[in-house]
């Protein structure tokens, strides 16, 4: 048994993190897994901790839920809108009519976003941040529960 | 028959209903909370739906969204298990305006039988001695004190809304009604939201026994032979057995012929438990009716070898009831209920279980929603599991019990197993001689032998 | 009574006998092998003595280390399980002289049934009717020639020390008599040290059904409703139910009263099990009779609500025979065995349980040693747990005993809870229409749509 | 199974947790799993402290039985003569005897050194070495189960 790394490459890696700022990486190649995490605000503090993890643990990886690839856009974090109640997700007021709302669209604090139908009602669900919508995680006319992700919005800096 | 069942409820009884449904040819709905998104009855149904978070008003107790969680899953019918929904007659009936039928008893027979005066007046009507007072539901403490004087103390003061011991009180002699009044009143304020009492005999050397009651939408109606539930704490029963050591074949079949005129009277649909209290001389009063299956309910199971939850959603789906009158009661049975909680203080411990083994064999049954490494949330009940065993005898039915009781191991988190172990070996127990101020006795004993060792 | 038992065995059985004993307010004793150091028999028993290494002739076998176990620990009755020393004539005259109780019948009872031929020979005096042949034992294949062409084809050998299916073979026409006896005489040979075979006629659309019979020391005698013990792999038995879809009542009172009237005969004492081939003309034959418990008691305790191991002990401590004759089997009961093996190529699968998740409920009764994280040795049986389910008609005792095991997780190894599953829902099962060779040919099926899929 | 460290490979990591200041580090190939921590505070106080768990097999090693703490002597590690029977454990030929060995003797192969009881005979058990005699584990006339040790024995080198 012998430990078998490249440290060119994670050099390069932690370089290339520290160029963008970025603070988190991962990367799964062939039961190879590798996690690296830099504390941004240590890192400002002229003084960069990061957390690396490398492990090939497939067992683990197996129960991870799946990543969702996130675009990333300068230093924010995408804000998500949950569902709030159980129902029926409706990505437009009736079957005729556009979407409330599409991929790319700005959409303001308030705006509604879609309905979700609960006993009968149809209930607006509005945007809780300013910003650029990302994803949709749901499709007309699909069942959504309880803390579903609806939404995910690159909120305005 | 229905195709799809929504369980409205958690736990072990989740697990129950799922079983039965299934066995039963249905398809099975968890619904959960944030907190039990590992909870055996959501892993274990054919499809879940999260429903809220933690808090019981935003899940368990959310109307919309589980009616919703039926309409989004197709599912024809809610089984709403014990506790959260299942004595709320506003669930019966939005499920019936959605078009969902409710397993368990219409609205109006809840919301009579959740009303405890006007329960108390129909049960006269239909024959059932009721204790004296009771029929006096005020908020004003004078009338309080004229009642009282004419039922004679010791009384006992009972939330009129009210249910599961908040706001009861004794009250031993006229000199502290008063103070005992006004306390009744604000804890039935908090718990109900309506402060008005009502006030009954205190019966001496009583002892709580029920009869389990199962009625079709046809007008048949089977009463079943008592559970004996003496051994409370806090109004919290802790271990259950059947038949009761106190009562003899005769005053079981007079008992059994009572409630099931009164509940033919009444019209009695789907499982419901009427609650009495039995004196020294054998006399029986009507306490309440319980319009739900009971977490005690295995014991009758068992000793009438009948499958309840079964029936009952037969019933709902507007079968004839199946089970035959001539049934017998064979053999003995006890439930110990394990809680997540210290045996001497009880205070709950909730917590990771870190090891987990249950026992087995011949006459035991175990139901339970627990599981190795299961996190129980502290945010429900402290229930682990309900431990069952049979036998032939009340002797060898203890003994059973207490064989079982130590070879269960649960790690990680404490529980009553040491208390119950304590009442299974108490001689007055075994003797089968004692009344519903067993426990209070019992562990002002222990106490005190603690303290002096 | 005694005040301590020695329990020489290992697994669910150990444990089955540790509960009856405590039961009866006994001490307990474990024996275990080095690799049985953290079984759970170990841990629970009052006390744990190591008798020797993995290897069973040196641990669970090894006479003097048992005996000298029981003189160390002070414990005045011994008893053996099934399997290991459980039908060794030795074991309980040893016993006898040491001065401690056999639990199980005496060694004369044990030799006599252990002899093949000689337990027929009993048996026809008895006026049990056996299978045509048998009577036959021999080394010599000209002799065996003869016998077959008297019985007539399809015959089948059996070892004449032998049992558990090993040296058994059956032969459809003469012309291959001679290779399958000499394959026959070697397994024989190998297993149990003597080629000797018998011959005996082969039955079509067989059934394998047993009778429970338990003895006292008295000359009372109580014979018991059959098992049904058809789904049979190799001549290892799988599912068992009672009552037989194949027996009526009818039938079922003439052949209790037959081995009643057998066993009381040649006196037997303790537990047993007399095993028979039905055919279709409900014809039936005696094969032999076990002289201990059976690895399938729980579904006879299930349908008569008994407890036959504490009876078993009972009457070794010189007790009466405390059953009633009147004893009446009520609904139906399934054991699935769940072993530790691959459910398509039955290759065994020990090692460590990750996770291990038993059902519960109404009508299910679990029956094994293992626990999380258990380590299952590779040195024994692959028996996990027996899962055993009862309700009162057959229909739902299956459907019971499918939602059982839907809802049980064993995780870590590999267990044949999928062939139970497909057995449970193949449609000739359900209807009850099978015999001992339903699994032969339900395993070809299962393996050809496989290949075809 | 024997520790196939490459020290070489372990300094090079921990040189490179220094030089990227990280605070953690993971790695497992092959069911090799190395763990390195670094409290940054301590790296800080110019005192690198490294903690350092190499482990094969992690399952195995949490099923083994505690390991006995063994007085060890020069070179040579005890041999323990155990328990082939379960019997009576008798340190002496009879009651009025001396006990066959005590701490102490010097023993030879195939010198009884006690006798076990088991079904009424007794049953002599020799010394399976030449040595010292360093401990007896069982009292006079008490029981021993299989494989339970009875004597510990310095053997000659």
């Amino acid at each position: 048994m012998s430990l078998k790394i490249d440290y060119k490459e994670i050099n390069k890696i932690i370089r290339l993190m520290e160029e963008k700022n970025l603070s988190h990486f991962e990367l799964e190649v062939e039961g190879l897994k590798i996690k690296i995490g830099r504390n941004l605000a240590s890192a400002l503090a002229s003084e960069p901790a990061p957390v690396l993890e490398v492990s090939t643990d497939t067992q683990e990886k197996s129960n991870n839920t799946p990543v969702e690839p996130i675009p990333q856009e300068g230093k924010n974090d995408l804000y998500y809108i949950t569902s709030p109640m159980v129902g029926t997700f409706y990505s437009a007021p009736d079957p005729s009519s556009p979407p409330f709302v599409e991929i790319g669209d700005s959409v303001k604090k308030n705006q509604t976003l879609c309905i979700i139908e609960a006993m009968k009602l149809m209930n607006e669900i509005e945007s809780e941040v300013d910003g650029t919508l990302m994803k949709v995680f749901i499709e007309n006319g699909k069942p959504v529960e309880y803390g579903q992700r609806l939404f995910a919005i690159q909120p305005l800096s | 028959m229905f195709s799809k069942i929504l369980i409205a409820n958690r736990g072990e009884i989740a697990l129950r209903i799922i079983r039965a449904a299934r066995e039963l040819g249905l398809k099975t709905v968890a619904v959960f909370s944030e907190p039990d998104k590992n909870s055996l009855h959501t892993m274990l149904a054919d499809e879940k739906i999260c429903i809220g978070p933690a808090k019981a008003s935003e899940s368990y107790l959310n109307i919309p969204n589980l009616i919703s969680a039926a309409e989004i899953t197709k599912a024809d019918a809610i089984h709403p298990g014990y506790g959260f929904l299942a004595e709320n007659p506003r669930f019966p009936e939005i499920c019936e305006t959605s078009g969902i039928t409710f397993i368990g008893p219409p609205g109006s027979i809840m919301r009579l039988m959740g009303d405890k005066n006007r329960a108390r007046q129909e049960m006269e009507k239909a024959k059932l001695p009721v204790i004296p007072g009771g029929d006096n539901s005020t908020e004003d403490i004078s009338e309080a004190k004229k009642i009282a004087k004419k039922i004679g103390y010791p009384i006992i003061l009972k939330a009129a809304a009210g249910g599961g011991g908040k706001g009861m009180r004794v009250v031993r002699s006229a000199s502290n009604l008063e103070e005992q009044f006004s306390i009744a009143q604000n804890e039935a304020k908090a718990a109900f939201g309506d402060s008005s009492l009502y006030l009954e005999k205190y019966l001496h050397k009583a002892r709580h026994i029920e009869i389990q009651v199962i009625g079709d939408t046809k007008g048949n109606v089977l009463a079943l032979g008592e559970r004996e539930c003496s051994i409370q704490r806090k109004y919290q029963k802790l271990l259950e057995e059947t038949p009761s050591p106190f009562i003899d074949e005769k005053f079981r079949k007079k008992l059994i012929k009572a409630v099931h005129d009164a509940a033919h009277f009444i019209g009695y649909q789907s499982l419901g438990t009427f609650e009495f209290l039995v004196d020294d001389r054998k006399k029986y009063y009507f306490m309440e009716a319980n319009t739900r299956v009971q977490v005690e309910h295995p014991i009758t199971e068992m000793v009438y070898a009948i499958d309840l939850i079964k029936e009952q959603i037969k019933i709902a789906a507007g079968n004839k009831l199946s089970l035959s009158p001539d049934l017998r009661l064979s053999g003995h049975s006890i439930e110990c209920r394990i809680n997540a909680e210290d045996a001497e203080t009880f205070i709950p411990s909730p917590g990771k279980i870190d090891f987990l083994s249950f026992p087995g064999g011949e006459g035991i049954r175990v139901d339970s929603a627990a599981y190795n490494n299961w996190q129980i949330p502290p945010d429900y009940d402290s229930l682990v599991a309900k431990i069952v065993a049979k036998a032939p005898t009340r002797e060898e039915a203890i003994k059973k019990m207490i064989v079982a009781l130590e070879m269960t191991t649960i790690s990680g988190i404490k529980t009553n197993i040491p208390l119950h172990l304590a009442i299974l070996s108490n001689s007055d127990f075994i003797k089968g001689d004692y009344d519903i101020q067993f426990m209070e006795k019992f562990l002002d004993k222990m106490n005190s032998s603690r303290k002096k060792g």
